[in-house]
């Protein structure tokens, strides 16, 4: 199943036998969501914490 | 099938312009000039294209060449095409010029980013600027296309969601990286390897020719004069441009304002990739994956300090930069599905 | 369509052969496997892949891979296929294993060259060495394909014509030049960008291990104990491999002989490329010309002060030395046309 | 003779620093810590080295290292220098901090670019920025010395005579490329040869930390806030930086004003050059004829479409950028002839 | 002080002269010439000498040359030197001689390895061939100087303990390796940039010149005819030459026995080093470690599989491989310590 | 105190107050050794194993 980006707008692939807690991310802008509602073919996200991990330069 | 030919084929632009037309299944390429090389198998400047043809190149003159064709590429330095361009349009043979000499609709414009008087400036308006994202339409019913520069395209592709929303004001600064390949295969001094390894050479600090189609398209959309100011650099590889974009804006935007111009520009095109990701070693756009394809990889990050934009984009500059936009621009022009020859997944790593 | 998958998919073979099967058009690639990046798009190890596929790792360990797909690709280091082939190879599962594991005959060469008591000789015969222009017929038929390895596969096919043709003797001398993707992705002191930039590693000036698979292979054909001494580099550059074999023979040879057993050798063959000219700027094979293709190239020099034919060949060593040849394998494996989805030009200049 | 230790060295900078200070003549090098080295020759992390010393590393931690020698170099990672350095000050061994630790005067600037809280801020007034050029008489009298971060001093030495002549306004965008060696030997997927070679990488678009110092100091001869809109790229090779510096200004300046002021800022400076030529190869400075050298070549041209200067600087990242400068700071504390050590001529070509 | 020259001292060769005796502190470079720079400054050509001299190039013959200083360097291409040497020769002028016009002693063998019949065979027995190593006392009261081939010299490196020791035999098997700069600063289409980059480009496979003279040299101190099959390839890199010396023993040898003859060989030479190690990045002579200084790097591994024990040298072409070597023997013939101006330690990382 | 190595005949340098079962190693071959005997501003040396660890190619 899939669903819109808050962020970007990109679509995000959510498999359809997925629960609440599981992490996805946007293929587009690397969004992290977690999974908040599951249920009637439909998906809730909630944006995960942004950690951006340094590169090492 | 459809003929076609390329003046200039023992250049780079050509020699591209030749590897995806071999390879495209709907075109014959039965021509390809080169004033040095008569008489001399294609693959002898090309040696990438050993197995894939046995065509010689001809010394026909352009005028020539086009009337033995359907469809002619001029891929000739800036200034050499303006000298034999009339004839053919007069001609009629459907025409798509990799120089700048028709690509700027103001003739003067011409002596001060080109140097010369244009000697044919009634002809400007029937060029079509070769650009499939934003004249589409045009292209599919031009005889006569101006094909983009190469750093020209990369930025415009930065830059257009920007103009086109209203959002670019003031001076935009544009900081170009390009390999080697963006400079044709002249031997000379300053592109012989030893000089050139290991360089970061600013060949262009201000006053680059490019500007002046950048402006001209932006403006177009933007509704208002856009200023560029633009600083090439020749980077120690052979492919690839990177344009850094510093796009100063009016009020603060967020990374989401940002998205949906970038999605409304750029909805449903086939060349157009996002590159932007919190994490993993590429996290923005880098010619190392872009290049041996016809993509331009667009990606940003917000610079909240300085209230700027800072908006990344690569390409290919043989390919999207080049002949994979002109090959694009083919397809249009000649009916083919838009994406034919030009679907090839870049190399990782090279 | 035929399901087809990867084990070891985050490494950078198992990153080419998504490539080459996503542009394939006859197999469906329905799992990529990686334990270190469960979950994560396989463009975030791939970034070209962008825009090609949605496909996600799992990490389903090899045997599990094998119960879910018609083929199974195996890409992972050298002594852990040994470990989890057994079980695939009951199964059933048609495999091609990428690793060196099943590539030599004689379990006794495993101990000298690999460092380990091999722990299935009984398996080793049920293996073909997947070089498909020396065993087109055995790998059609076949279910286990052990791919040769990169140095390997460049190698012999510089001396198959001579092991063939009974003209190589003594020793023969190989000198190996490689590109950093030979040795994998893995990050080391020896692998940063500060430390292998502008170097000439003799990573390996003795002892190689491929030395046992070229030696099992050339002896087949030369009908005697065929002795190579080969010395591995690693040179200034991403991909590519380039060996220089001095081949000395007991009488002088003239250049038409050597042409004659490459003609003999390699007629027909679809990616073998001669590349041998007079003047020009590409006279003998180059990596440059060859990367980003299935083509091996090969050139020769005949050296009468010593004795000795010089001959040259190059591949990609990412392609033609590993997931291009596991391809051309399941082409034939498969029934599909040799050539399918192998068949794109290089890049030049690049 | 004095005795001079360093720890953290088995990195790039250590390494360097090492280097110097063998060939210095005045100075004995006693002491190179190392946590994950001890016991190792040091030419067994910097193998250049070999047959200039047999010094081996131990792993004294900072403080112990200190109370052991005359002037101790600290060149270890941002923020593990904090941690030691309150008790080094308190002991009044000569110290010369390679990291960002100690170079910002207004503690509040710490969590804004460095990410944490500066635990000993009032020490910060009792470091001298090691800047020769502009803190040359600080450094003199100075027991504590912060050496510049290396893109900043590249591009304080771009702006420095628009920042004394009032010329800078607004915001002045600033583009740099560098080298792999900027970013320290660690060994991750980033800094893998096979990832890195080829690419143009935007690593820090905004929000790279050597903003701040870059502010202050020129602040400081601007006698106003000076903003710097910094974006940086690692790009294809291991030493060097560029910046190109956007610089706007109110009036149009002319060439001649803008030698007027570089002069006056650099008059009798051993270590800094002036790049401009019409002609030839080398026409604005390019890393490629700095590297190995402790200079900083400045060139400019002017932009009169967009009313800028665009000034351009290059450095050895790791000599003038870090190791060369401070080498220079230690000639001035310890009353050595300033160029001591120091006046190598760059290679060319190389 | 002495006066000493450079003709030629626009190319590569004769900028590193250049570079070094600036550095020497014992001569006055008085002259340099060039038929094409005429009244540029030296800098001109080789950007990296700004701020260093001042020395304007003059169009001087050689011959004029010669007569205006105590020794002159001539750095002409081949074939060249031996137009006007005869004269110079007559006037004694001291001369070190770069291009291989006087290195062979048996003229018989110009026609058939340099495709000229000499001109001049009477003066050939006055030249010395300019190997400290090998010639110290002869160069010492040498006049008239060869200086040796960069191939050459780091194959003779490589090879003279196997000679001297007679454990040399057969046919020695080399593979060089070298970068650009070691075919000097002409522009052609083979030396452009986009050409050669990423490339290993076989340019000599058979009959390189050099081998005369490394024969020569060789068989001198084996006793006997020694003979050599040298490939030569260019790789990607500007500086550097790497050779890979098969040489085949007769009977079985243990490191220690190699260890022992290249102790005897080199005991006391201030610029041999030997690299070899068990683990660590650089366990052989690598060209990024030597580059820049006037070093040979020897390494060697012993291949009980095939009877070889493999040799590795490397050199940086320009400066042990030419300019360096030169200044050496200067130092020899003008009463100079012998590692003036020559003792610089290499760069790690570049 | 130096001492020479008897694979290549280098000279190894060894603390004045080294211990029985310290490590060093050849600077010019990489052998590395054992010390095996102390005294009389004497010491002796024993090669340890040869582990080779693996380049990574
Ligand atoms: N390189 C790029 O990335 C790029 C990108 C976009 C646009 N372009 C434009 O594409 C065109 C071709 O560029 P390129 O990179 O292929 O250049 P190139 O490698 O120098 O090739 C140009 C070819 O044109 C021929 N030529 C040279 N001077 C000529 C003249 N006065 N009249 C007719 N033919 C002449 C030459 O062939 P013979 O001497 O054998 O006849 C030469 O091989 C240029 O206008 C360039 O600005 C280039
Ligand atoms: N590179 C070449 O040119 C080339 C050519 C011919 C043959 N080969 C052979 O092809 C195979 C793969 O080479 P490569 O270059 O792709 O190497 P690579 O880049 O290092 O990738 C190997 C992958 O295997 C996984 N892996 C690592 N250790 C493993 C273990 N112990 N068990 C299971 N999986 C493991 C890793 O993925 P995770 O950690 O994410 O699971 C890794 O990404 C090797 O056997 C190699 O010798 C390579
Ligand atoms: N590279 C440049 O161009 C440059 C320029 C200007 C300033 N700098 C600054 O100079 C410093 C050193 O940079 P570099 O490039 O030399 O980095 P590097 O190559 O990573 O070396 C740093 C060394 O410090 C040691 N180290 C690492 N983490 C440590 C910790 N937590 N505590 C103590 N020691 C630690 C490591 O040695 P062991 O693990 O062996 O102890 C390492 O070799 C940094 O602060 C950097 O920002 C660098
Ligand atoms: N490059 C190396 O690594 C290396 C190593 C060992 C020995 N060598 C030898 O050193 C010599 C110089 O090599 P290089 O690499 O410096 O070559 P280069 O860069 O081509 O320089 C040679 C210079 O000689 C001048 N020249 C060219 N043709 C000439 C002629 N016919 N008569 C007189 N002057 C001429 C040219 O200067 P103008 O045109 O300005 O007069 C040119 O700059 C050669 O004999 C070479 O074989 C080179
Ligand atoms: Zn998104
Ligand atoms: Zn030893």
């Amino acid at each position: 199943m899939k669903t819109e980006c808050s962020m970007c707008g990109g679509l995000i692939e959510v498999p359809d036998d997925c629960l609440k807690g599981e992490l996805v991310s946007c293929p587009d802008c690397g969004t992290d969501y977690e999974v908040v509602g599951v249920g009637g073919g439909q998906v809730t996200l909630q944006a995960a914490e942004d950690v951006k991990e340094d590169w090492g330069e | 099938m459809v003929s076609v030919g390329v003046v200039g084929a023992s250049g780079y632009v050509g020699g591209e312009i030749l590897r995806l037309l071999l390879q495209h299944g709907g075109v014959d390429v039965t021509l390809a000039t080169s004033r040095t090389m008569k008489g001399e198998y294609v693959f002898k400047a090309h040696p990438n294209l050993k197995g894939f043809t046995e065509l010689k190149f001809t010394d026909d003159d352009p005028v020539t060449a086009a009337s033995k064709v359907d469809l002619l590429f001029l891929s000739v330095p800036h200034g050499s095409s303006v000298k034999v361009t009339p004839e053919i349009v007069e001609m009629g043979t459907r025409l798509i010029d990799m120089t700048g000499d028709f690509r700027l609709k103001d003739p003067s414009l011409y002596p001060i980013w080109y140097g010369f008087e244009h000697p044919a400036p009634d002809l400007l308006p029937r060029f079509v600027y070769g650009l499939p994202e934003t004249h589409r339409e045009e292209i599919r019913n031009a005889r006569f296309v101006a094909n983009p520069g190469c750093i020209a395209s990369s930025t415009i592709y930065s830059l257009l969601p920007f103009a086109r929303s209203g959002m670019i004001n003031d001076v935009t600064v544009v900081d170009a990286k390009t390999g080697s390949s963006a400079s044709g295969n002249a031997a000379n001094r300053a592109s012989v390897y030893s000089e050139r390894y290991n360089s970061i050479r600013p060949y262009r600090a201000a006053g680059h020719r490019h500007t002046a189609e950048i402006e001209q398209e932006l403006s177009q959309h933007a509704g208002r004069k856009v200023k560029v100011a633009l600083s090439a650099h020749a980077v120690n590889m052979v492919r690839g441009i990177q344009t850094t974009s510093s796009v100063f804006t009016d009020r603060e935007v967020a990374e989401v304002d940002v998205w949906k111009i970038m999605r409304q520009t750029y909805r449903g095109e086939p060349f157009v990739r996002f590159i932007r990701d919190r994490d993993g070693v590429y996290r923005l756009p880098d010619p190392k994956i872009t290049v041996g394809s016809n993509f331009v990889d667009i990606g940003f990050e917000i610079d909240r300090h300085t209230g700027r934009v800072v908006v990344i984009s690569t390409i290919d500059n043989l390919i999207k930069g080049a002949a994979g936009n002109s090959v694009h621009s083919m397809n249009l022009m000649l009916g083919f599905p838009e994406t034919q020859g030009l679907s090839t997944i870049p190399l990782h790593p090279a």
